[in-house]
């Protein structure tokens, strides 16, 4: 996934170097509606100036195809924009690569990237930066941020001109592959199993839901916590998670869940159920 | 009212320059803490508040865009309602909860707005005309994207503190308690939209795979990245393989 | 004798209503024994042993048919001796092992009497007379299916502890210990029913997979069968995209 | 696999009900020789009746059919009369359903299934209330017995109805996958993987055999057991399941096994070797 | 020169035996040091000495040939000095590990002579002389295979501890703790040359969970031996039914 | 892949039998350039004096086939002589088994059979044989080397016959189907799956690799090993392996590895970087 493009052109460097750098912007104008749409037009710009140039109607027609609802990590999602510029210039070339296919590569990719860019950064490498910087910080040191800042965004930083490049390689060397032998498919698949697995494994380790409920039968009692563990662990995170998936399903809004979650906190609390 | 200026100000450029790497890193309490601790002219206590702010805020997380609290206006007003207003740390830290939740919605408040920006966004698309796109992209996110947020900050840090605090202590404890309850069942949506987002029915043997090796096994995160990244690459070989087989009737083997 | 019949009657009334829902509860030593402490005029040493025998009986179940020992049984007549006999709780629990282990074979005994049963069966259903199948099953349940074991009850208790309880203390102890040490084999016998109606030796690495998530990492149970189920659930939908492919040659995919 | 069949017709329903009122005695006749051979048919029956009732000649053969050796977990179980029932139904309605193949299917699944319903319920759950329940009971509290009821017991009654329609809809909605795409075989295959981890797992937890055994040269001692558990713990467990499995196997019987299991307890206990 | 020449006659004859079932058994320090304490006068201070030679020499073992040590040279050097010599046994551990690294390219000195008598068989096997082939690869390991580790010994002993004592005394101990830092390297060398035997990219994914099994949940040696053989199996009879369905047109299942 | 042949000859039997006693010798010629060449070539002589005894030229043809570079575990290269002697066979019966395809299993199996035959000797058993041996060696009592020679001696010695049988029995019974099937190529991908998840384990558990490095900040200060450890444990010592696995592909001797080593250890130890 990963190999170096010996041929590249001093023009495809340069549009590669352009996009990261405008990839520091994909989150930009995020809003709740198209989220980074115009983010990812914005950073591919480079890519279709150099392709689309002459042609009025093929840069509206490109633009028009990237504006559209897009929602990975800001990082991650550097992978993506490679690979989609060089769909786009297999594209430019007249090769038959259409439309839609670049569509739902972008659409089937950009869920697993978030996971695993989610994932690696804002779970395990900002809570490593913080866990370690936070010590410090409570001393009064000023290095608690930089360490934070060490590494949770210097590797955020650095990581996004390779996974930029590995996805052109991947789109230009493999590209007969990727289609022909439904490999767009499998990395989809891969990236699924990838995230999925650390979302299983987030439910247990980001959250951690639970009641002091006990029921006592004269002197002896019973936490429904511990059964509730013994049965399975993190139970009620999961209700919690599951609930929430399907509230967002059925297009309850995030501001109406968060309003929801602390009306029912209040709520359990004052019963002391929770 | 200077002070509500510089805080505000600070905030908006503060944002900016975070923004500009799409970063999520200055915006954080331990590093945004010393930054208005600085301003303020008390980097120490920035710097102790902001490490404060981050151990409670660490799991809270914009996933999906869907972070329940918003930890960057929380921490810009409370660091300055400590320094400036001179209420303990731990006050501001049980501050922190109810102005984070609720600065969440300004983004709620402001969609009619960004829903206007977005169909000019759309017409220089429809015209090919990618120079003024990318040029409202400039304007977009250093005017509009956080205008009514540095607004608040600046209403937030003039109206003062004692507003705040005597709104929050007459308060009955189950109120704070409720909200503690709330924080654990927060991460809760950034998951949940993760999931919208990959969730397919046939890979549900993975998630549950992932949950068992942390929740009986507490392997840890990285230790469930590789996990996961190997599981990954052995059934990204496993059907790139039978894709192969499957095209080439030669039956070329992958390995 | 009124014990040893209040006994054996309150034996065969709550294996009847136990046996109603294949329940294999009210007959667990933690329940049956406060049920034959109550009959008995002392509930309260009826659930305590009961507890004490329960903590034995634990892992003794009936798997593939397969239980070494009858807990049932021995509960219902330690029950009896401690509370009718005198004999502490200790001689009591001491006391299961060896009439568990008997009582086991009762089943065996009394095959006979339940082939012959079954042809009766046969016959109903060739005749296709689903009613007097119907029936003959209520008969069968009802009347026959603990008639032997009620009487050993019956005997047992009018036999008395003491007969029982002066035969197996003149036993070296090296027998109990014994018996002990064929505790820990018996639940060998379930496992091994379960693997014939199950194992197949393409299928060992699962198996190995399970022994070591345990025996190595401590999963517990629920662990395991959270890890089985996923991985079940993965294969599944494995092969089922495999046959879908295979079946359609415009292979359509499932995931 | 859980999917609610939405037009279950009144009649269905009935008979849904009924054959669940009726497995309640699964195992009401259950012997060495044909297990629950009767305890199933007579649950099936209602839907027999339902089916065959005008034809005395289908009513004996799908009695016969039925009557035969069948040894399940009496709750699980109820999964595969769901399954039977469709089976049966699209029989009676003339669908090329043979009388193998329902055959076929019951002797697959059974094993599975009481893999899967004995590891929960006869391990898991009633551990679990056992394990609860016994700390009130030695209290002389009579709130284990209820609690231990309640985990396992009320569990084990909750869960038939749904198990029953479960099998019946994938039955009903999915009979022509099922049998075409080869899913009958590939349900067969997850729920033996399924069983196949748990009694992996069971040896281990259900199981501690050991050795006292200890090799003494001079001061020094090594104890057989710790250089056993060095190579592979558990391993005498395991030595002694395949031991019993092989002499099932070879049609020694279980009463046999039993016994063998107290002669050899006793013999190595009289030895000192365990 | 007596103890020279019964030592490194020794040496050549354990090794001897040992190779003869390419055994890498009696030329491990636990069982070497005893023989050579022995045929010394000194058995005790051979097995003691064995014994501690062996816990730091635990981890050097020969894969795909690379042991980055001579255990067997170190140990037959090091127990002479100690019981001849007169040095500590603490010394002589120290000793060891110097020694043995030297030792290990006594291997590649004599390469040139190794490749001459390959250019042997070779001839034989050209000729189809299996007789002759057999013949050789007896003088090639009793004669040759050690005849220069032999001739080393000899000297190591003749010219005595003492000159290699006051060797190392002189470095400095950044040397002696250099020489333990690259001992924590050395087990790279075998699993190195493993890699590049077995290797595959496609399977990079199994390697990553063996790895995470021992390196966050200490699963140990022979559990990953299990787990590893569980989804050698696995993947085996996947692989296998693939194949079979493959090859058979008519769909016959493995499982 | 054990099943044991039910029709073996007296003549194969013998044969079996001095290819055992001669396989002893398997690391007998070991050098740097064809290993043990030699060493397999001599244990085949048996076999191959059964087959081509009248026929020079096949002798030497079978010869020169065999006295090429393999490296394998001496006790379980057995397994690939038991397998080639049974390929050599067919080929002298006239089968279609080509010089090509027996070297080919060679290739494939040898690296695999190293990598669990040096898991299970030199690591495992060896390991736990030395660990139980030296506490007695350490009181200077002999049984510490008898321990050591029977749990890793002696099951060396034990391994040998069986692995050969069940080589020459897979390959005489399932010559068909290893073939037809392409099961040598899922063996060889089982074996390697095996050995690579064994050596993945390996790297943690043989290796330990850290840095004494501290960041000092003011009164606090953080190891560097700790916040390694919190992100990949072992980093070091995967990295160390993956080094000298790039430089042995490159072509450098182990030798200049080995002593690259001691320098590079003596300059981190001086520079009390490690
Ligand atoms: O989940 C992907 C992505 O979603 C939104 O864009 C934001 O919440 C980001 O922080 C996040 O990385
Ligand atoms: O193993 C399945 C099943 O077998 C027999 O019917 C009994 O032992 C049950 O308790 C058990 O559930
Ligand atoms: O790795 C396989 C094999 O390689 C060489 O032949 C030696 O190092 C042996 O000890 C080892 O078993």
């Amino acid at each position: 996934m990963t190999q170096v493009v010996k041929g590249l052109t001093p023009q495809e460097k340069k549009t590669l170097f352009r996009i990261t750098m405008r990839s520091n912007l994909m989150n930009g104008s995020m809003q709740a509606i198209k989220r980074q749409a115009m983010g990812f037009t914005y950073a591919l710009i480079p890519a279709l100036a150099d392709l689309y140039k002459g042609d009025k109607k093929k840069m509206a027609e490109a633009l028009q195809r990237h504006d559209t609802f897009i929602n990975t990590h800001a990082s991650f999602g550097a992978f993506l924009l490679g690979l989609v510029y060089a769909l786009e210039k297999q594209k430019a070339e007249g090769k038959p690569v259409s439309s839609e296919m670049i569509t739902n590569i972008k659409a089937s990719l950009m869920g697993p990237l978030a996971g695993i860019g989610d994932s690696i950064f804002h779970i395990t490498l900002r809570v490593i930066g913080a866990g370690i910087g936070i010590n410090f910080a409570l001393e009064g040191n000023i290095v608690g941020a930089l360490i934070f800042l060490l590494i949770y965004g210097g590797t955020f930083l650095a990581i996004k001109y390779p996974l930029l490049k590995a996805g052109y390689t991947l789109g230009t060397n493999y590209l007969k592959d990727l289609f022909e032998k439904g490999l767009v498919q499998s990395l989809t698949k891969a990236a699924s199993i990838l995230g999925l697995m650390m979302v299983g494994g987030l439910v247990s380790s980001l959250m951690n839901v639970t009641t002091p409920l006990a029921i006592k039968f004269g002197e002896t009692s019973v936490a429904l916590q511990t059964m509730l563990d013994q049965i399975v662990p993190e139970a009620l995170s999961i209700i919690t998670v599951f609930v929430v998936y399907k509230l967002i399903k059925r297009k309850v809004s995030i501001t109406m869940i968060a309003f929801g979650m602390i009306v029912f906190g209040i709520a359990m609390s004052f019963l002391k159920i929770m | 009212m200077t002070t509500a200026l510089i805080v505000a100000f600070t905030y908006w450029l503060v944002y900016w320059i975070d923004e500009s790497f799409s970063w999520q890193a200055l915006v954080r309490p331990i590093v945004a803490g010393p930054i208005f601790g600085l301003v303020l002219g008390d980097v120490k206590t920035g710097i102790i508040l902001g490490g404060m702010l981050e151990a409670i805020y660490m799991g809270v997380v914009s996933i999906g865009g869907g972070a329940p609290a918003d930890a960057y206006v929380a921490t810009a007003l409370v660091v300055t309602y400590v320094i400036q207003g001179g209420i303990s740390l731990e006050a501001g830290v049980a501050l922190s909860f109810p102005i984070g939740t609720l600065a969440r919605n300004i983004n709620t408040l402001v969609l009619p707005m960004h829903a206007y920006l977005i169909r000019w966004f759309e017409k220089f698309a429809a015209a090919g005309d990618y120079k003024s796109y990318s040029f409202l992209q400039q304007i977009y996110r250093i005017v509009f994207s956080r205008l009514f947020h540095t607004i608040v900050i600046f209403l937030g840090v003039w109206l003062g503190g004692d507003a705040v605090v005597s709104f929050f202590n007459v308060l009955p404890p189950y109120i704070l308690k409720g909200l503690t309850v709330a924080g654990a069942l927060f991460p809760a949506v950034g998951l949940g939209i993760l999931l919208t987002m990959i969730y397919k029915k046939e890979l549900t043997g993975f998630m549950i795979i992932g949950f068992v090796l942390v929740a009986y096994l507490g392997i840890g995160t990285m230790g469930i990245a590789l996990i996961a990244g190997a599981t990954a690459l052995i059934f990204y070989f496993i059907d790139a393989e039978k894709k192969a087989n499957a095209s080439s009737s030669k039956g070329e083997e992958l390995f």
